[in-house]
């Protein structure tokens, strides 16, 4: 062993022998030309101008971070408070179970983000990095839609179809709070909203992040952190919103109702249904296939049946991947000076109006089409129409048996949930096209 | 030129809400056309036309050799 | 619960109040600048004019899509005509089992290519930002090229190392086919091939999905989705295209030929061969080593044993995702404008000449060596040399089997196969070098 | 089936028949334009130009390569000589273990770059694509860091933190070997280091590939093939360096010490610690925060419990793949005008005194801490202070049980071993922020 | 200006050398306070608090199924 | 100056099928050596200087353990 690695240095050594006559003849001295010397004392106090105790303590005027201009307020207490929050997120994700897939990346690279000196979300930083990589291309929001249509079962919507309209009446939320920002913007002093910003606000309602992540990055990059934690937050929070919305807008009777139960779908119905709703978004609006395109590969790849090695990898090793680089990169815009702007608390309050817009929108609209036909809908899977799938039908169905403990409403809430996630995506086209 | 922010977003509201419905009320009924016309022509049958999944799924197998492995192990030592 | 989220929005907010003051100042009115405020019915005409349906029975002149002029035909009639291409490709994968890891996601990619307005093979759609990181750089098809080296066993081909030589006249599909593109650019008036793309069409003999994907990319971009989409079905289509040439090429004492059982190969002969051939390639041919050489990577590292877990990434998780994106952005290039052009024709009869001229030579080249040597060789592995890896071996072994159903010709069909990968892609390396 | 190609075929012919008028009128001639004919013995001869052989046995004067000037000697026998070290690199990886997962990787890498006339190393080969996506942007080594932290269990840290110290101290190592790179400089006629060369060069010491990976890159990219060698063949090489000197600098009773069992560390204890590293490195040091904070969100994501799904995905397929691109690329850098200069024997002498003084420091530091405390220490346990995660660990734990059998020393020497990694990431980004 | 290598290296070792044990010193104290903080305020039950693995873990699944399923063909084979 | 394509690529066709032939003989011809040379000196023992596999395969490990574990269960279970 030991004879075998002399006997290499050796032979290496012969080697480079050879060409050390030929070898670097730059003078010594020129190869530190850059460096001046330091004592010990201003080496120790150089390191402790590094310190980000110091960059926090001593904000300089004037200092340009992630591109933008940052207030020595914001590079001090304001970045503690951006860990804060980011802190606090870690709390609701880990004990109170708050969406942690995405609110851990998020919340770490707005933590790392907040971080002075070191500009980690800077264009250098390797947040940056990520981002300019798959965020500003769009293409992490695609690639989770891949894996989420990979892992999506559309059975239920194609057993009952009609039930697509409830997930149609909840994007009421998304066009509602468009109004909410406008109003925001026309009413207050302090928060300024450009229609872009309000469209992008306005996603939040669809309950989908990788859509309000795309559409932000295409109409207000600026809010695109503000957006993605609102979204996420809300989706966590699907389980405390909705259920005194749902039962303050339907009757004992109309929760007691029984649906019959769905009828069986062949594996062919499955297999032509992505094919199908991309037809109809062709022919209707291009600008929403990306979005639904990348839906509508990975469950074809999923229903086909004949390359589960793909879909697999769509819903497993390449969606978790492109989950934490997704996370961290889109926390990278928590930065103090992009967060704690008063357009943030807009965002935050818009956010709560437009998931209890969606979910009314939705209980309404099945109230409105057990006016028109026999077949009764029960009004709690209305609610599910905002999608946060699976969450929201988990929801309709708990609802439903609090009521009558015998009352399975999960699958049929299943319907209007993933009609939702269709729904956001077209509303979600509508918006970039108009302002195309 | 001043523009009202709020009639701006109404009509936006217009648009996007009656683009939505069109295009899921369009979606019902090509979906229940469709399932009309399968019913009809492959009344359950589809699923004979899906080949068995490619061989080459090696990862599965490989757990599944495991598996056997183990079993085979276990009836040993007993 | 509800007190956290309150008290978490308070402490947002004051920290939001002390920045609001320096807050920006920017006029409310030109937060909309570029918007010009449309009446609801300009709304309307304006979405109605950004349907897929008005882009395709109202196609302009002049329109540039993914950089190409596209005619008025194109952006109509022929992107119907290129989605029900797709369509039957998405049939003939499922149904009839073609190649399904590949052709539905080229297909899937050609169907996104073709849809009007969204552009999403363009250099800002993901499709061409996809192709962009994996295609141009040829970074995908190595990538490939190392997990098809993980999951390759050369033992077969060690074992009886003469059989290579059926790997190398089934390369005469290659050389044919240039000549052949050749004679169809002379004798005919509206196919026009310069002769690197006739190399690039040659390859499609090779029946190597990524080396005729890396050699067109260099070769001939333009070509490159009709290239992909007839190497890819053709492959497929090996168990119809080869038993008829074979059978018509052999006697019946030939198919009967039993060979001796292949020797053992030892653990140490597998991990000395890819730097075996690694090194002939090197001293040979060097513009084949990105070729070779992310091959034999991969099956270095798969007979090394020492690491499991980097071959297992390779023939699982990397290969998939790759596979993913690679299928997706050659797709892309199955836009309208480049494929609906009469080149497509001939590409597609070229690359069936060129199967049936490898398999025949495969054969031939067989009953040659039966001439010249004592241990009789069945000529019905010849086919096998086309490559195809394992679906050629598995026809020879099920033709050998209609003679004699106890002759067992896999393992030794198994030699030529694999040699006709390593046959391709020197082959490759001889184009490459010819146009450096 | 066969009439479903044929009409498939006639159906393209027609589509392409109606374009086909309107084709591009490129006259024929102007196809090849570019091409000069040759005849048959020209193209042998300028195929037998192209060759390896050729390449080597007649060098060019003047050749660029890699961006570098490439000697003639470096054109012939260098590339034989490298390729030569790294055929010993796979023999020791595989034959004896010597960190296989990251040096078979890396000398296969070497091997590609020495290739004559590929330029696979370079900016358009796929070796040097892959540098620029993921080594010169930090990214690959900060995502290992990032699965190395999934896979790292703090625990035994946390139950005793005082061991850190031990893990401060074989720090030594680092820096003692920057000024060991100063006097061979200064007292050496043939090998120069710059200052930055010999911070770059002290990470060796750190035994910790990604750091030592992240900092040359950042200080010395052109020593970066030779550094990565170094520090993963001493790495492996780690049980035969370490106990000669950990038996030389203890006695028979120190080696006899029995440590107190470690308490019991609680969940939310594991989940608080890389919060409480990143604050730290935060205030003291941000510099350090890109590599302390890759491995405190692996860490989190893993200690968390609800992310288990990317927590899993970092430490398998995203470590795996990234590992092999990392490895491949940093071979790049093993080309022959790079790694055949007198530096490399300078640096691979170096790396030697770096792992011995890095032990050393480590042991001493125990002796020095048990003339303070009451608690005593087996000094064992301060060689595990180099990293090497967990390899010096287990060395420690075999030298305590050569002399008591019934002595674990296992779980106590995880203490000084990952606090190891944090001290030589502290120990980087103090040497990064002096060149700032 | 004349740099001394080995001088500037030396000053290097003891710029170095300090900020390493400073931070681990200081690491040393404050992970010792937080585990008495922790051992006090929350005594082993901060289990309790963490909720249980979201059930979205194919892959596993996946695993057990085709463990029972193989179970089940072996107690069958018996 | 005109080109004649068919003569062009005749040329390819030698140069190409005599560089494809002359790499696979080559390689048969060193193959043979090859396993000559370690058929003499290392008669099925190298199989010895392989070392087992790393411990650090998780995944494996993790199946493993399931299996392990689920048969336990079934032990207990009956
Ligand atoms: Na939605
Ligand atoms: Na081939
Ligand atoms: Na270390």
């Amino acid at each position: 062993m030991k004879k075998l690695i002399i006997s290499w240095m050796f032979f290496l050594g012969i080697a480079c022998m050879t060409t050390s006559l030929m070898a670097s003849d730059i003078a010594k001295e020129d190869l530190n030309k850059d460096y001046k010397s330091k004592s010990v004392s201003e080496l120790f106090s150089s390191l402790y101008e590094s310190t980000g105790l110091n960059a926090m303590i001593n904000p300089q005027e004037g200092l340009v971070s992630h591109g933008l201009k940052v207030s020595t307020f914001n590079q001090g207490a304001g970045r503690v408070v951006m860990i804060a929050i980011c802190f606090t997120l870690f709390y609701l994700a880990i004990a109170k179970g708050f969406e942690p897939l995405l609110l851990i990346p998020i919340a770490f690279g707005g933590f790392l983000a907040n971080i002075p000196v070191a500009d980690i979300a800077g264009p250098e930083g390797f947040l940056g990095i990520l981002f300019n990589i798959g965020i500003s291309t769009g293409l992490f929001p695609l690639l989770i839609f891949m894996g989420v249509g990979a892992m999506t079962d559309f059975g239920p919507l194609i057993a009952n179809p009609k039930t697509a309209l409830l997930g149609g009446a909840a994007q009421l939320g998304i066009f509602g709070t468009i109004v909410g920002a406008a109003v925001l913007t026309e009413y207050t002093g302090f928060i300024n909203f450009s229609l872009k910003d309000a469209c992008a606000i306005g996603i939040i309602g669809g309950a989908d992040g990788p859509t309000s992540i795309f559409v932000a990055t295409r109409l207000a990059p600026e809010l695109l952190g503000a957006i993605a934690v609102a979204a996420y937050s809300y989706m966590a929070l699907v389980p405390i919103i909705q259920p005194p919305i749902m039962r303050a807008l339907t009757s004992k009777e109309e929760r007691l109702i029984k649906m019959e139960q769905l009828r069986e779908v062949s594996k062919l119905e499955k297999i032509i249904f992505p094919l199908t709703i991309m037809v109809l978004c062709i022919i209707i609006l291009p600008d929403a296939t990306p979005l639904i395109g990348a839906l509508a590969f990975g469950n074809f790849a999923r229903e086909s049946g004949v390359i589960k090695r793909l879909s697999e990898t769509m819903e497993n090793a390449l969606i978790n991947i492109v989950t934490i680089f997704l996370g961290l990169s889109v926390g990278s815009k928590l930065a103090a000076e992009k967060f704690l702007v008063p357009e943030t608390l807009g965002i935050l309050f818009l956010g709560l109006i437009a998931f209890a817009m969606g979910t009314a929108g939705g209980v309404i609209m099945a109230q409105i089409m057990n006016k028109f036909s026999k077949q009764k809908i029960n009004p709690l899977i209305g609610s599910a129409g905002v999608s946060a799938v699976p969450m929201a039908a988990r929801v309709s169905n708990k609802e439903g048996m609090k009521e009558d403990p015998t009352n399975m409403l999960l699958m049929h809430a299943m319907g209007p949930n993933v009609a939702g996630v269709i729904g956001s995506a077209v509303a979600a086209g509508v918006l970039l096209s108009i302002f195309k | 030129m001043e523009i009202n922010l709020i009639a701006e977003t109404l009509k936006f509201l217009v648009l996007g809400m009656s683009t939505v419905f069109m295009f899921l009320v369009l979606m019902v009924l090509v979906l229940n056309l469709q399932s009309k016309i399968i019913r009809k022509f492959f009344p359950h049958k589809e699923e004979v036309s899906i080949p068995k999944r490619p061989i080459a799924q090696k990862g599965n197998l490989a757990v599944i050799a495991a598996i056997a492995a183990s079993l085979q192990s276990y009836k040993k030592s007993k």
